[in-house]
C-alpha cells in the first residue's frame, strides 16, 4: 500500500514535463456580473410542533345575530333550566290575536325551536344522551305553531262563508245600522261618526287612508249611502239641509259626484251645509255624473284628493 | 322429471284475478303472489332509466342556461317574510297559572264558521269599536266564540 | 363524535323499531334478564306499564300529589301518608316518609348532594289498589266536628272550574253519597316559566272582525297557512277524469232488447177492473163455499 | 408536454426580478379547503409547477393536491421590509417543508396528532395538521429572520388560524404586526383583487421606507 502510494507520487512527478506544468492563475476580471440570487436558506431551521388554532383571538360582539341560536349564550342549557311547566297557546286565545301578532308569535316559536333543536342534536350526539328533555318542550311549541296555522285558516274560511251569506243579509244589516246611527242624540256626534267610519270600512271597504281604497261598485254605493246618512243626521237640525234632502229623490243621494262632495265634507253642521250649497250649485250647472261612468269619475276624484293631501303634507 | 306442483292447478287465472280478499293499503285489489316483495321498497337514485332523476329535495331555484350559466327564478327562491312590527312580548308558550280559554258556540250551529256569529261580531265591532271582550280578563276560562 | 340523526330523520326507523319486537314466547325470559341486569337502587317496586295503559287524567289517577291516603296492604298497613308524586312509568304513587322505604347501596358516582354513606333509603311506589283516600268529613254524631275517615270507593260526578288547578275538574265523591264531595288538594304554587308569555299580554285582544269586504289575512300568507299539495287535498276528480275512468255502457243484445220491449208491452196493457157484477159473482162463490164447509 | 400553468410564476424568482416586475416584498400562503394542505408562493397566485416542487414525497396521507383555483384560499400574506428578506423567507419556508417531508419526516410525524389507528388525524379528506404546521413553520422562519423581525406584517384571513396570540406570537415576536384581511363581501370571488390591493399597499410602504433610508443616508453625508 505504502509502496503503491510512493510509486503513484513519484511516477507523477517523474512524468511532469514542461508541458504538463499547471497554468498560472488568471488575473481577476474587472466587469463581473454577480449572481442574481445570493441568499440561501438558513441551516439552523428546526421543525416545531404544529400550532393549533385558538378561539381566544376571536372577538364576538354581544349582538351577533348567531346568538339567536343560543339560549342565554350558553353552549347547552341544563334540563332543569328548561321551562317544562308552561303550556302551549290555546286555540281560543290565538283566535283573539291579530295577524301581525300571530306572525310575530310564529317567529318567536321558530327561534325557540331552533335553539332547542340545536341543543337536542348536541345531547344526542356530542353528549350521547337518550332523553327527550328538549324535544318535549319543542313539541309543545310545535303545538302552538300548528294552532296558529289552524286559527288563520279558520279565520279565512269563516270570512269567506260570511261574505257569501252577506248578500242576503246586507239590507237588514245596513238598515239596522242606519236606525242606530240616526237614533243617537246630537251630543254623541263624535261617537256616531266613529261608528259611521267603522261601518263604511266594514261593509263598503271605504278606508280612511285614501290610497288603500279600491274603487268598485260596492265602494260607490257605499259612498252614496254614507253621504245620505250624513245628510239625514243633520237634516233634523237645520232647515237648509232638510230642504236639500227633500229635493232629492226618495230622500237619498243618487249621484256619485254629489255623494263625493258630501262625503268629503267635515262632520259638522257648517261643513255639511256648505256641501249642500256646493251640490246645489252643481245641480244648477247640470254637472251630474251618469251612472255608467261613476267608477271612473270617482276614482279620478279619489286620485285628486290623494294628490291634494300629498301637497298639503309637503 | 320433477312432477308439477299440485298447487299450480288449484287456482285458475280467473279465480286469481277475482279474489277479493287481498288488498293494498289504499284499497285497490292486489293480484300478485306475495305482498312482501321488492315492489314495496322506495325508489332509489340508482333505479329507473338514464333520464330518471330522483332529486334531493334541494335547490331548484332556477334554470341552467345554455353556455353554462344559471338564471335564478325569484318566485322559486325560498323567502322568509318577517313581521313588520315584531311583537317582542309574545313568547312561544303561556304560563301554566293562566287558565286555558275555551270558546263556546251555543246557538251557532257551525261553530266558528257560522256566518251569523260573524255578523254578530261585526255588528259589535261597528257599535263598540276595538273594545276588549270578556276573555281579556286573566282569570276568564270560557267565552262566547 | 358519532352522528346519529334519529331525531331528524325517520330513515331506518322501522328496522330499528322492529328490533324491539320480541316474540311473545321470549318476552318473559327477556323481562327476567332485564330485571336481573338493573341495579337494585334503580329497580322499580312495581312492574312498568305499557304506554297505552298509563294513567293520563285525574279520573284515572284518583289521587293527586297532596292527597292523604292510607296503606291497606303489606308491612306498612294502616299508615297514613301524603302522596308526594305520581309515578308515570308504573302507575304508582310515591308517598312521604311514612310510606314504604327500601335501604339500598348506591355507587359513589350516583350519590346525591350531602350524602355521606353508601346506603340510602329510597321511597317505593305503591299501586292504586293498595291505597284508600283519607278525608275529613263532618261528624254526623257531633255536629260541628270533623272525623277522619278512609273512603272505600271514589266516584267522579260532573265537572266544575277549579280555581287552584286552573282547569275543569270532576267532583270527587264517595260512592253512593254523591253529596259528600272530597275536594282536590291545593297544589303548591309554581313560578311562571321562562317561555311563558305575560298573562295580561297573552289574554289581550288584538283582533276584531272588522270587515266583510277585506280578508283579514294577506293573500301571500296562504301558501304557508295551507299546503296546496297536501295529500289530504289530493284525489279531486274532474269531469274529464271521471269520463276516462268510467267504462262505456255496453250496447244491448237483441235478446235483451226484445225482452225489454215485451216487458213494456205487458206493462202498457190496459188494466182490467173488477165490475160490480164480477164482484158480486165472486162474493156469491165464496159464500157458497163457506156454506158447504158448514161455517 | 403537460400543462404547467403560468410560466412566469412557475419558477423561483430572485429579489431583483421581483422588484423589476412590480411585485411587492410579500410571501403568500394558500391553503387547500379540501385537504388542509398549504402552498407558499412569492406571487399572489400559484401554478402547478410550484405545487410539484413543494410536495416532493406525496403519499396517501399527503397527496399531491390539484391546482384547481376554487379549492385554494389565501391563508395569510406576509409583508417583509425588503425584497431580499422576502426571498429569504420563501427559501426558509421551502426548506422547512423539505425537512418535514423528506429529511426529518419521522421526527415531523411524531409531532402530529394521531387518530386511534395511529394515522394522522383526519375527517374525510381533511387533515388539519398541515395548516397548523404551516403556521408553526412561518413562526419559526420569522423568528430566524434576524433583526428582531422589524417591519414585518402578517395579514391573516382568519385570526383563529394563527393560534393563541398571547402564547405563540407576542412573547417571541413582539414587533410583528398581525392584521385581519378584509372579510366584507364575497372575499372568495374577489380574492385576486384583495391580494392586488394588499400588494399595492405593501409596495407603497416599501417605496416610502426606501425614500426615508436614502434621505437618512444623504443627511449623514
Amino acid at each position: 500500500m505504502l509502496l503503491k502510494r510512493c510509486l503513484h507520487d513519484t511516477a507523477r512527478l517523474a512524468a511532469r514535463t514542461r508541458y504538463t506544468k499547471p497554468k498560472p492563475k488568471p488575473a481577476p476580471r474587472e466587469h463581473v456580473n454577480l449572481p442574481t440570487q445570493r441568499t440561501h436558506h438558513r441551516n439552523d431551521l428546526k421543525i416545531t410542533a404544529p400550532i393549533p388554532p385558538a378561539v381566544v383571538n376571536i372577538q364576538c360582539s354581544d349582538d351577533h345575530p348567531l346568538w339567536q341560536f343560543f339560549a342565554e349564550k350558553k353552549f347547552m342549557r341544563a334540563p332543569e333550566d328548561l321551562d317544562d311547566k308552561s303550556r302551549p297557546w290555546a286555540i281560543a286565545e290565538l283566535r283573539r290575536k291579530s295577524f301581525e301578532d300571530l306572525h310575530s308569535l310564529w317567529y318567536a316559536c321558530l327561534k325557540e325551536r331552533n335553539i332547542l333543536a340545536r341543543e337536542n342534536h348536541l345531547l344526542k350526539n356530542a353528549v350521547g344522551g337518550q332523553q327527550d328533555y328538549y324535544e318535549n318542550v319543542a313539541e309543545k311549541i310545535r303545538t302552538t305553531m300548528w294552532r296558529i296555522r289552524h286559527v288563520l285558516s279558520e279565520r279565512d274560511w269563516s270570512f269567506k262563508s260570511a261574505q257569501q251569506d252577506f248578500e242576503s243579509q246586507k239590507a237588514t244589516f245596513v238598515q239596522e245600522f242606519s236606525a242606530d246611527f240616526l237614533a243617537l242624540p246630537s251630543e254623541e256626534d263624535e261617537e256616531a261618526f266613529q261608528m259611521l267610519s267603522r261601518f263604511q270600512q266594514a261593509v263598503y271597504g271605504i278606508n280612511e287612508f285614501i290610497d288603500e281604497n279600491v274603487v268598485n261598485r260596492n265602494f260607490v254605493d257605499g259612498l252614496k249611502h254614507v253621504a245620505t246618512l250624513k245628510i239625514q243626521r243633520f237634516a233634523t237640525r237645520d232647515t237648509l239641509v232638510d230642504n236639500f234632502l227633500e229635493g232629492t229623490k226618495e230622500r237619498k243621494i243618487t249621484d256619485a259626484g254629489e255623494a263625493f262632495v258630501v262625503f268629503t265634507a267635515e262632520n259638522t253642521l257648517e261643513d255639511v251645509k256648505e256641501a249642500c250649497n256646493a251640490v246645489n250649485d252643481l245641480r244648477l250647472n247640470g254637472n251630474g255624473v251618469s251612472r255608467y261612468d261613476e267608477l271612473e269619475s270617482v276614482s279620478k276624484y279619489i286620485e285628486q284628493l290623494a294628490q291634494a293631501q300629498l301637497e298639503k303634507s309637503t | 322429471m320433477k312432477p308439477t306442483s299440485i298447487n299450480l292447478f288449484k287456482e285458475s287465472p280467473i279465480s286469481l284475478l277475482t279474489r277479493p280478499w287481498k288488498k293494498y293499503r289504499d284499497g285497490t285489489l292486489f293480484y300478485g303472489q306475495s305482498k312482501s316483495g321488492n315492489r314495496r321498497t322506495a325508489l332509489t337514485t340508482k333505479q329507473g332509466n338514464k333520464t330518471m332523476y330522483k332529486g334531493t329535495r334541494s335547490s331548484g331555484i332556477g334554470k341552467h342556461t345554455r353556455y353554462g350559466g344559471y338564471t335564478i327564478q325569484w318566485n322559486k327562491v325560498r323567502t322568509f317574510v318577517t313581521p313588520q312590527d315584531y311583537n317582542v312580548e309574545l313568547k312561544p308558550l303561556v304560563s301554566h297559572n293562566v287558565p286555558e280559554l275555551r270558546h263556546n258556540f251555543k246557538g251557532f250551529q257551525k261553530g266558528i264558521l257560522d256566518s251569523r256569529l260573524y255578523f254578530d261580531k261585526l255588528r259589535e265591532y261597528v257599535k263598540n269599536g276595538k273594545a276588549q271582550s270578556d276573555g281579556s280578563d286573566v282569570n276568564c276560562y270560557i267565552e262566547r266564540g | 363524535m358519532s352522528s346519529r340523526y334519529g331525531h331528524l330523520s325517520k330513515a331506518g326507523e322501522r328496522v330499528l323499531r322492529s328490533l324491539n319486537n320480541t316474540h311473545k314466547n321470549l318476552a318473559a325470559r327477556q323481562e327476567k334478564y332485564a330485571k336481573i341486569s338493573v341495579p337494585d337502587f334503580i329497580k322499580p317496586a312495581l312492574p312498568e306499564v305499557k304506554d297505552h295503559e298509563r294513567f293520563k287524567t285525574c279520573r284515572e289517577w284518583m289521587f293527586v300529589p297532596g292527597d292523604r291516603v292510607v296503606i291497606m296492604k303489606g308491612k306498612y298497613k294502616g299508615n297514613i301518608c301524603v302522596v308526594k308524586q305520581q309515578d308515570v312509568a308504573t302507575n304508582g304513587f310515591i308517598l312521604d316518609d311514612n310510606g314504604p322505604m327500601k335501604n339500598t347501596p348506591v355507587p359513589k358516582q350516583f350519590w346525591l348532594e350531602g350524602q355521606k354513606s353508601h346506603m340510602i333509603s329510597v321511597p317505593q311506589a305503591v299501586s292504586q289498589k293498595d291505597l284508600r283516600l283519607v278525608a275529613d268529613i263532618d261528624d254526623p254524631l257531633n255536629a260541628g266536628q270533623t272525623r277522619t275517615v278512609a273512603v272505600k270507593n271514589i266516584e267522579f260526578k260532573g265537572t266544575y272550574y277549579d280555581e287552584n288547578y286552573k282547569k275543569m275538574m270532576p267532583y270527587r265523591t264517595v260512592i253512593g253519597q254523591s253529596d259528600l264531595v272530597i275536594p282536590w288538594p291545593k297544589p303548591a304554587p309554581q313560578e311562571d316559566g321562562e317561555l311563558a308569555t305575560e298573562p295580561s299580554i297573552a289574554k289581550e285582544q288584538t283582533f276584531w272582525v272588522d270587515s266583510i269586504v277585506k280578508n283579514p289575512i294577506p293573500k301571500d300568507a296562504f301558501m304557508t297557512i295551507r299546503n296546496p299539495h297536501s295529500k289530504f287535498r289530493r284525489g279531486k276528480l274532474t269531469a274529464r277524469d271521471i269520463s276516462k275512468l268510467v267504462a262505456p255502457k255496453m250496447p244491448m243484445t237483441d235478446v235483451k232488447k226484445a225482452y225489454i220491449k215485451e216487458k213494456q208491452q205487458l206493462a202498457s196493457r190496459p188494466k182490467a177492473k173488477l165490475t160490480d157484477d164480477e164482484k158480486e159473482l165472486i162474493g156469491e162463490k165464496i159464500y157458497q163455499h163457506l156454506k158447504e164447509q158448514g161455517l | 408536454m403537460s400543462y404547467r400553468g403560468n410560466w412566469a410564476i412557475s419558477k423561483f424568482r430572485p429579489a431583483s426580478w421581483l422588484e423589476k416586475c412590480g411585485y411587492a416584498p410579500q410571501i403568500f400562503v394558500f391553503r387547500n379547503l379540501e385537504s388542509g394542505q398549504v402552498i407558499y408562493s412569492q406571487f399572489p397566485n400559484f401554478s402547478q409547477r410550484q405545487i410539484e416542487r413543494l410536495f416532493q414525497r406525496p403519499n396517501w396521507e399527503n397527496k399531491m393536491p390539484s391546482a384547481r383555483r376554487d379549492i385554494w384560499r389565501c391563508m395569510c400574506v406576509v409583508d417583509m421590509p425588503n425584497y431580499e428578506s422576502s426571498v429569504q423567507l420563501y427559501q426558509n419556508l421551502r426548506r422547512l417543508r423539505y425537512l418535514r417531508d423528506v429529511s426529518n419526516a419521522k421526527e415531523a410525524n411524531l409531532l402530529r396528532k394521531k387518530n386511534e389507528d395511529g394515522n394522522v388525524w383526519y375527517s374525510m379528506q381533511y387533515r388539519p395538521t398541515y395548516t397548523q404546521e404551516a403556521v408553526a413553520d412561518l413562526r419559526e422562519c420569522l423568528l430566524k429572520s434576524g433583526q428582531g423581525a422589524n417591519g414585518i406584517k402578517v395579514h391573516w384571513e382568519d385570526p383563529w388560524r394563527m393560534g393563541d396570540k398571547a402564547k405563540w406570537w407576542t412573547p417571541f415576536l413582539p414587533n410583528v404586526k398581525h392584521v385581519t384581511m378584509n372579510r366584507l363581501g364575497n372575499t372568495a370571488r374577489e380574492e385576486s383583487a384583495l391580494l392586488r390591493e394588499l400588494g399595492d399597499k405593501a409596495k407603497e410602504e416599501f417605496a416610502k421606507h426606501k425614500e426615508q433610508k436614502t434621505l437618512a443616508a444623504s443627511i449623514s453625508l
